[in-house]
C-alpha cells in the first residue's frame, strides 16, 4: 500500500518529508511531490502520479479512430484542439489524405489561439503561484474571450472535439473573423499592461531570475519541449522544423522564440513573448481563409493500413506525439500519447532540488504542468 | 550608487504595477466600468447557438421524429451513450416489416459532446440543444429518453 | 544519410533487423543484449533526444519502441527492442543516458511490467502499489472495470 | 493612576462610577469600557473584511459580495455565523495547550494594542505616556500566537508558516520601531496623545520633510510585514502553504486569527496615522470651530485610517510575494540601514531645526 520509495531512515538527521499534493493550490491539479526537505531546501523530489489517470491509450485501442479524438481533448485540455489536430493529422498521414486548404487554415488558427488561451491562463496561474493574485482575473478576462469563439464556431469552450479526421466538425461561424480580429488588438494592448503589472515588477524579477536553471545540454537530456526547452536555448517548435497543416502549405512569418539563461525567468519570456508571435501568426491567416470545403473525403468506417505512424505537433506545452501502430483493422492496435508535461515533469526532478519551496513553487508554474496531460 | 538605484527603481516598478490596478479600480467604484461579471440567475447567461449542451431529437406539432432507427448514431458513440430499443413494426401500407424505435435512451451522464452521433445521423433526427441546466440530485435523472412517448416516424424519412 | 547509418549499424550490431516499410522513419530491431549499446552508440551519432519510450506487446512478445530524433537535424530513428520472456521482462536502463528515461521507463514498468535493470527508482508510478497485473499488456482482462462494446 | 489625560472620556466615566459606586461602580465601567472596545473590534474586524472582500473584487474586475443586506454588508456577519456554527477540530497529536492558547495570544494581542489608540479627543481606553512603545511591545506578542499555532497544530505546513512568521515578525518590529523612534523624535513624547497634540500645526509628515517620507516609507512596508500581508504573507504563503500556521484551524478558531489580521491592519494603520498624519486633527483645521469635537476628530481618524488601510489593500492586489531570503534581504540590507541613517538625519535636523513648520 505504501507508495513512499523513501524512509524515514534514509533521512539525514535534519531532514523531513513534506507531502505536497495531491490537493494543493500549487500543484495545479492533482499532481503528488513528496519532498525531502532540510528546512525550506528542497533536498529531493520524487513525483507520485496518477491520480487522474484515465488510461486513455488502454481506451484508445477499443475505439475506432473517430472516435479517439474526443478522448484527447481531455488529456492536456489546455489545448486541446490541438491535441485533436495532432491525431486527425495522423490518421490522415496513414491514411494519405491531402486535407483542404481552408481545413489546415482553420486549424492553424484555431491552434494558435488555444495556445494564447493556454499561455493567458498559465500566465494568471503564474502569478498566483508567486502571490500576485489579481493577475488571475485578468488573464481570465481575456481568455474568455477566446472561449467565445471557441464556443461560437465549435460549440463548446474547452472540449472542442473540433478536429476530425479530414477536415472540421462545423464550418466557421460567420461572425469568427470579425470577433478574432477583435481579439487580436484588445490583447495587443493588455500586453503591456501585463508586463507592468507583473513581469517588470522588482519583486517578481527577483523571484524569476537565476531560479531553477536548466542548462541546454539537460533540457534535452531530460527530453523537454515547448517553452521550457525553448527556455533553455534548444531551438524545438514543431511549427518551425517539421511544418504541419498552415505551416507547411502557407508561406507564415514568425519567430521561433528562445532564450538561453534557462532559468524561470526565461521560460516566462519565451510564453509572454509566444503570445504576441501568435497573434502575428493569426494575423497573418484570418483575412484569406480559402473556400474549398472543411472536409475531405473519408469512409464512413476508417482502417488504417498496417505501419506505424507518428506525428508531432507543437501544443502549447511543447512537443506532442501521437504514435499510432495499426494492424489494419478497424481500431489501433497501440495508441501512444508522447506528452510534453511528461517529460517536462522530469526535468523538475533535477532542478526542483536546491531551492527553497517557495521557488519549487515558481519552478513548476514556469514549467507549466497539465496535469492530466502527465497521467493521460 | 547602485544601491539607492536600485531601491528607487524598484519603487518605481512597484508603483507601474501599482498603476495598472488602480486603472482598473478607480473605475469600477465610480461606475463598475471593468466589472466583467455576470450575475448569472439575474442576468441570463450568453449562450451560443452552437452550445453543445444535449442531445435532443426534433418533434414536430405532430409528435412525429425523424428517427428510422438505423443505429448509426449508437454505433458512432465512443463511450456507449446512446442505446436505441427497436423493433419491426409491420407497415400497413406496403406490407413489410419496417424497423422502428421504441426508446431512444440518452446517457446524459456518459456523454463527452464530442458531435460524432449528430454527424453520423443520415436524416437529421437528433441535434444539439443549448441547454445546460442538467444538473440534477440523481444521476439516473441524467438518462433520458429522447423520443416522445407515442412519437411516430414521419412520413418521407424512410427515402 | 539513412544508408550511410544503416551500414553503420549493420557493422556494428549484427544481428540488428531492418524495417523501412511499416513506418516512415528508420526502424532497427536489436536485441536485449545489444541494446544498450545500440542506444549508446546511437547518441554519439547525435541522436540526443530520446522522443519517446513506447512499451509495446506484440501478443507474444514485450517490447519498448525507443523514437530518438538528432535535435540538430531533426532526423528521426527508432529503435525497437523485443522480449520474449513474459513472465519476467528485463531491460537495461537507459537512465544513465537520457535522464528522461527516468519517467518513462517507470511509466512502462508500471504499464507493461518491463523491469528496468539498474534504474534508480523501479517502482509503481501511475498505479497503486498493491495493483495486480500489468494493464497495458493485451492479455490483461478486468470484467469490472473495463466495458468492451 | 495610569490615566493622566483629564479630558478622557472613559477615565471621566470611571471615575463618576467609583464616585457614584464605589468598587462595584467601577468594575462596571471597567467592564462596560472593555464591550465597547470588544464591540468596536468585531464591527470593526467584520467591516473590514468586507471592506478588504469588495475592494479586491473591483480591483479583480468583479463585483464582490453584493447578495447579503444592501451591498452585501451583512455577508461578513452571514459568515461569522458560520463560522461560529462550525464544528471545531484539529489535528491528531497535536500539542492542545499550545494549540487553543494561540489564537487567545493573537486576539488578545491585538484588543489590547488597540486600547492606546486614540480614536478623537479623549476618546482612548489608556492613554499611558509610553503609547507608541506599548503597541510595538504588545503587538509582537501576536507572534508568540502564531508560533504556537505553528507548532502546535502538528501540521508541517503550519510549522514552516509559524517559523516564517517569527523570522518575518522579530526582522520589521526593528524596522517600525526605528521608523516610529524617528517621528518620535519630533514629538518628544511616548505619549499617543502627545504626539498628536505636538502636531496641532503642522503634521510630521510635513514637518519632517524628508525623513519623515523615508520613515513613513519605512513603516508602511514594516507595517505591512507586521501584518502578515502580500507581498509580505509568507506565513500564510496560499500557493505554497495552503494557509500557513492557521491550515489547522476551523471555526471560530480560524475567525480569531482572520479577524486579528484585519485588526492588526487597523492597528498598523492607527499607529501610522498617528505618527504621520496627526491623528485625529483635522487638516487645515477645517472642523475645529464647529461644536461636537470629539466626533469630528473621530470623523477624520477614520478617513485617514480609511486611506491608509487602502494603501496597504491596494499593495496586496497588486504585488507578488516575496521569497523568505528575499524578505530577510529587504529587512536587514535595505530598510535597517536606511532607517538607521534616517533616524541620525532626523537627530540633526531636529536639533538644528531645519523643519517646517506654520
Amino acid at each position: 500500500m505504501e507508495t513512499l520509495t523513501l524512509n524515514s531512515s534514509d533521512l539525514k538527521s535534519q531532514e523531513y518529508f513534506l507531502n505536497m499534493g495531491p490537493q494543493h493550490p500549487a500543484t495545479h491539479g492533482v499532481l503528488r511531490l513528496i519532498l525531502t526537505l532540510d528546512g525550506e531546501v528542497v533536498k529531493n523530489i520524487e513525483p507520485d502520479l496518477g491520480y487522474i489517470h484515465r488510461s486513455i491509450e488502454k481506451q484508445c485501442e477499443y475505439e475506432g479512430y473517430k472516435q479517439i479524438i474526443h478522448l484527447t481533448d481531455r488529456m492536456d485540455y489546455l489545448s486541446a484542439h490541438i491535441n485533436n489536430e495532432a491525431v486527425a493529422l495522423a490518421i490522415e498521414q496513414a491514411l494519405e489524405i491531402e486535407v483542404p486548404e481552408r481545413v489546415k487554415v482553420i486549424r492553424t488558427i484555431m491552434g494558435e489561439l488555444t495556445r494564447i488561451a493556454s499561455h493567458l491562463l498559465w500566465w494568471g496561474v503564474m502569478g498566483m503561484d508567486v502571490g500576485a493574485l489579481t493577475t488571475f482575473m485578468y488573464a481570465f478576462r481575456d481568455r474568455e474571450m477566446i472561449n467565445d469563439i471557441m464556443e461560437e464556431t465549435c460549440g463548446a469552450r474547452l472540449t472542442m472535439s473540433y478536429s476530425t479526421p479530414g477536415g472540421v466538425m462545423f464550418d466557421l461561424h460567420p461572425n469568427f473573423q470579425k470577433r478574432v480580429k477583435d481579439f487580436i488588438p484588445h490583447l495587443r494592448r493588455v500586453i503591456p499592461q501585463y508586463d507592468e503589472l507583473l513581469t517588470g515588477n522588482v519583486i517578481f524579477q527577483k523571484r524569476m531570475k537565476g531560479v531553477g536553471i536548466m542548462s541546454h545540454e539537460d533540457a534535452i537530456s531530460h527530453g523537454a519541449s515547448g517553452p521550457v526547452a525553448r527556455g533553455s536555448g534548444v531551438s524545438c517548435d514543431r511549427r518551425k522544423k517539421d511544418p504541419y497543416s498552415a505551416f507547411a502549405s502557407r508561406d507564415i512569418q514568425f519567430n521561433e522564440i528562445t532564450f538561453t539563461e534557462g532559468d524561470n525567468l526565461a521560460r516566462y519570456n519565451v510564453r509572454m513573448k509566444e503570445m504576441l508571435e501568435s497573434l502575428n501568426i493569426i494575423e497573418q491567416l484570418i483575412d484569406n481563409i480559402p473556400d474549398d470545403g472543411i472536409q475531405a473525403k473519408t469512409k464512413a468506417l476508417i482502417k488504417l493500413p498496417k505501419g506505424e505512424y507518428l506525428q508531432r505537433v507543437e501544443t502549447a506545452r511543447g512537443d506532442l506525439g501521437v504514435y499510432i501502430v495499426s494492424d489494419g483493422k478497424k481500431n489501433p492496435y497501440r495508441v501512444k500519447f508522447r506528452s510534453p508535461g511528461f517529460s517536462n515533469l522530469n526535468a523538475l526532478i533535477e532542478i526542483g532540488k536546491g531551492h527553497l519551496i517557495a521557488d519549487l513553487v515558481a519552478i513548476m508554474s514556469t514549467l507549466d504542468f497539465v496535469v492530466p496531460d502527465i497521467d493521460r | 550608487m547602485s544601491y539607492l538605484g536600485d531601491v528607487i527603481g524598484g519603487i518605481k516598478t512597484l508603483m507601474k504595477g501599482m498603476k495598472v490596478t488602480g486603472s482598473y479600480f478607480f473605475p469600477n467604484v465610480i461606475n463598475k466600468k471593468y466589472i466583467i461579471t455576470r450575475q448569472y440567475p439575474d442576468e441570463p447567461a450568453i449562450v451560443m447557438e452552437r452550445f453543445k449542451g444535449e442531445v435532443v431529437m426534433w418533434h414536430n406539432e405532430n409528435n412525429e421524429h425523424r428517427c428510422t432507427g438505423c443505429q448509426a448514431c449508437e454505433i458512432a458513440c465512443p463511450n456507449g451513450s446512446i442505446e436505441i430499443i427497436w423493433n419491426r413494426v409491420l407497415n400497413e401500407e406496403t406490407g413489410k416489416k419496417v424497423k422502428q424505435i421504441d426508446k431512444h435512451i440518452y446517457h446524459l451522464g456518459m456523454c463527452t459532446m464530442c458531435n460524432l452521433c449528430i454527424q453520423a445521423c443520415p436524416t437529421n433526427a437528433i441535434m444539439w440543444s443549448t441547454n445546460f441546466h442538467n444538473s440534477t440530485y440523481d444521476r439516473s435523472k441524467l438518462t433520458k429518453v429522447l423520443n416522445k412517448p407515442g412519437s411516430k416516424l414521419m412520413a418521407g424519412v424512410e427515402e | 544519410m539513412n544508408n550511410e547509418l544503416k551500414a553503420e549499424i549493420e557493422n556494428q550490431f549484427d544481428q540488428a533487423v531492418f524495417d523501412e516499410e511499416t513506418s516512415k522513419y528508420l526502424i532497427v530491431e536489436i536485441a536485449p543484449a545489444s541494446y544498450l549499446d545500440l542506444m549508446q552508440t546511437l547518441k554519439t551519432k547525435g541522436f540526443d533526444y530520446l522522443f519517446s519510450m513506447t512499451g509495446m506487446d506484440w501478443g507474444k512478445e514485450l517490447g519498448v519502441t525507443n523514437h530518438l530524433e538528432n535535435s540538430q537535424t531533426g532526423e528521426m530513428i527508432v529503435v525497437k527492442v523485443k522480449l520474449t520472456d513474459r513472465e519476467k521482462p528485463e531491460l537495461p536502463t537507459l537512465e544513465k543516458i537520457w535522464k528522461t528515461a527516468h519517467l518513462h521507463e517507470r511509466e512502462i514498468y508500471d504499464l507493461f511490467g518491463i523491469n528496468f535493470k539498474g534504474h534508480s527508482v523501479m517502482k509503481r508510478l501511475l498505479l497503486s502499489e498493491d495493483w495486480e497485473g500489468y494493464p497495458m499488456r493485451k492479455d490483461w482482462h478486468d470484467e469490472t472495470k473495463m466495458i468492451i462494446r | 493612576m495610569i490615566l493622566t489625560n483629564t479630558t478622557n472620556y472613559f477615565g471621566q466615566l470611571v471615575n463618576y462610577l467609583s464616585e457614584q459606586m464605589g468598587i462595584g461602580g467601577q468594575i462596571l465601567a471597567y467592564v462596560l469600557v472593555a464591550a465597547i472596545y470588544l464591540s468596536f473590534f468585531a464591527v470593526a474586524g467584520l467591516l473590514l473584511v468586507y471592506v478588504e472582500r469588495r475592494v479586491a473584487a473591483f480591483f479583480q474586475l468583479r463585483l464582490g459580495p453584493n447578495r447579503v443586506g444592501p451591498h452585501g454588508l451583512l455577508q461578513t456577519i452571514a459568515d461569522a455565523l458560520k463560522l461560529l456554527s462550525k464544528e471545531i477540530f484539529g489535528t491528531n497529536r497535536k500539542d492542545n495547550l499550545l494549540y487553543k492558547t494561540a489564537y487567545y495570544l493573537v486576539i488578545i494581542a491585538s484588543l489590547v494594542s488597540l486600547s492606546v489608540i486614540p480614536f478623537s479627543r479623549g476618546i482612548q481606553a489608556f492613554d499611558i505616556n509610553v503609547g507608541v512603545f506599548f503597541i510595538s511591545a504588545v503587538s509582537s506578542v501576536g507572534v508568540l500566537g502564531i508560533l504556537f499555532g505553528g507548532w502546535g497544530s502538528n501540521n508541517k505546513y503550519s510549522l514552516i508558516g509559524g517559523m516564517r512568521s517569527g523570522l518575518q515578525m522579530i526582522s520589521y518590529e526593528l524596522s517600525s520601531g526605528l521608523a516610529i523612534i524617528t517621528m518620535v523624535l519630533l514629538a518628544g513624547t511616548l505619549q499617543m496623545s502627545g504626539i498628536i497634540e505636538a502636531q496641532r500645526d503642522t503634521w510630521f509628515i510635513i514637518k519632517g520633510h524628508i525623513p519623515a517620507l523615508i520613515a513613513l516609507f519605512i513603516f508602511v512596508v514594516a507595517g505591512t510585514a507586521e501584518s502578515n500581508r502580500t507581498p509580505f504573507d509568507l506565513p500564510e504563503g496560499e500557493a505554497e502553504l495552503g494557509a500557513g500556521y492557521h491550515s489547522e484551524y476551523s471555526g471560530m478558531g480560524f475567525a480569531y486569527f482572520f479577524l486579528a489580521e484585519f485588526i492588526n491592519m487597523f492597528i498598523i494603520s492607527a499607529v501610522g496615522v498617528t505618527l504621520f498624519f496627526g491623528g485625529w486633527l483635522a487638516p487645515f483645521h477645517l472642523t475645529d470651530s464647529l461644536p461636537w469635537q470629539p466626533l469630528w476628530g473621530a470623523f477624520w481618524f477614520f478617513m485617514k485610517v480609511a486611506v491608509f488601510i487602502f494603501f496597504m489593500m491596494w499593495f496586496r492586489w497588486t504585488f507578488p510575494r516575496l521569497r523568505i531570503d528575499q524578505l530577510l534581504t529587504l529587512e536587514w540590507k535595505y530598510l535597517l540601514p536606511i532607517g538607521l541613517v534616517n533616524i541620525i538625519l532626523m537627530a540633526v535636523l531636529v536639533y538644528y531645526n531645519i523643519l517646517i513648520s506654520f
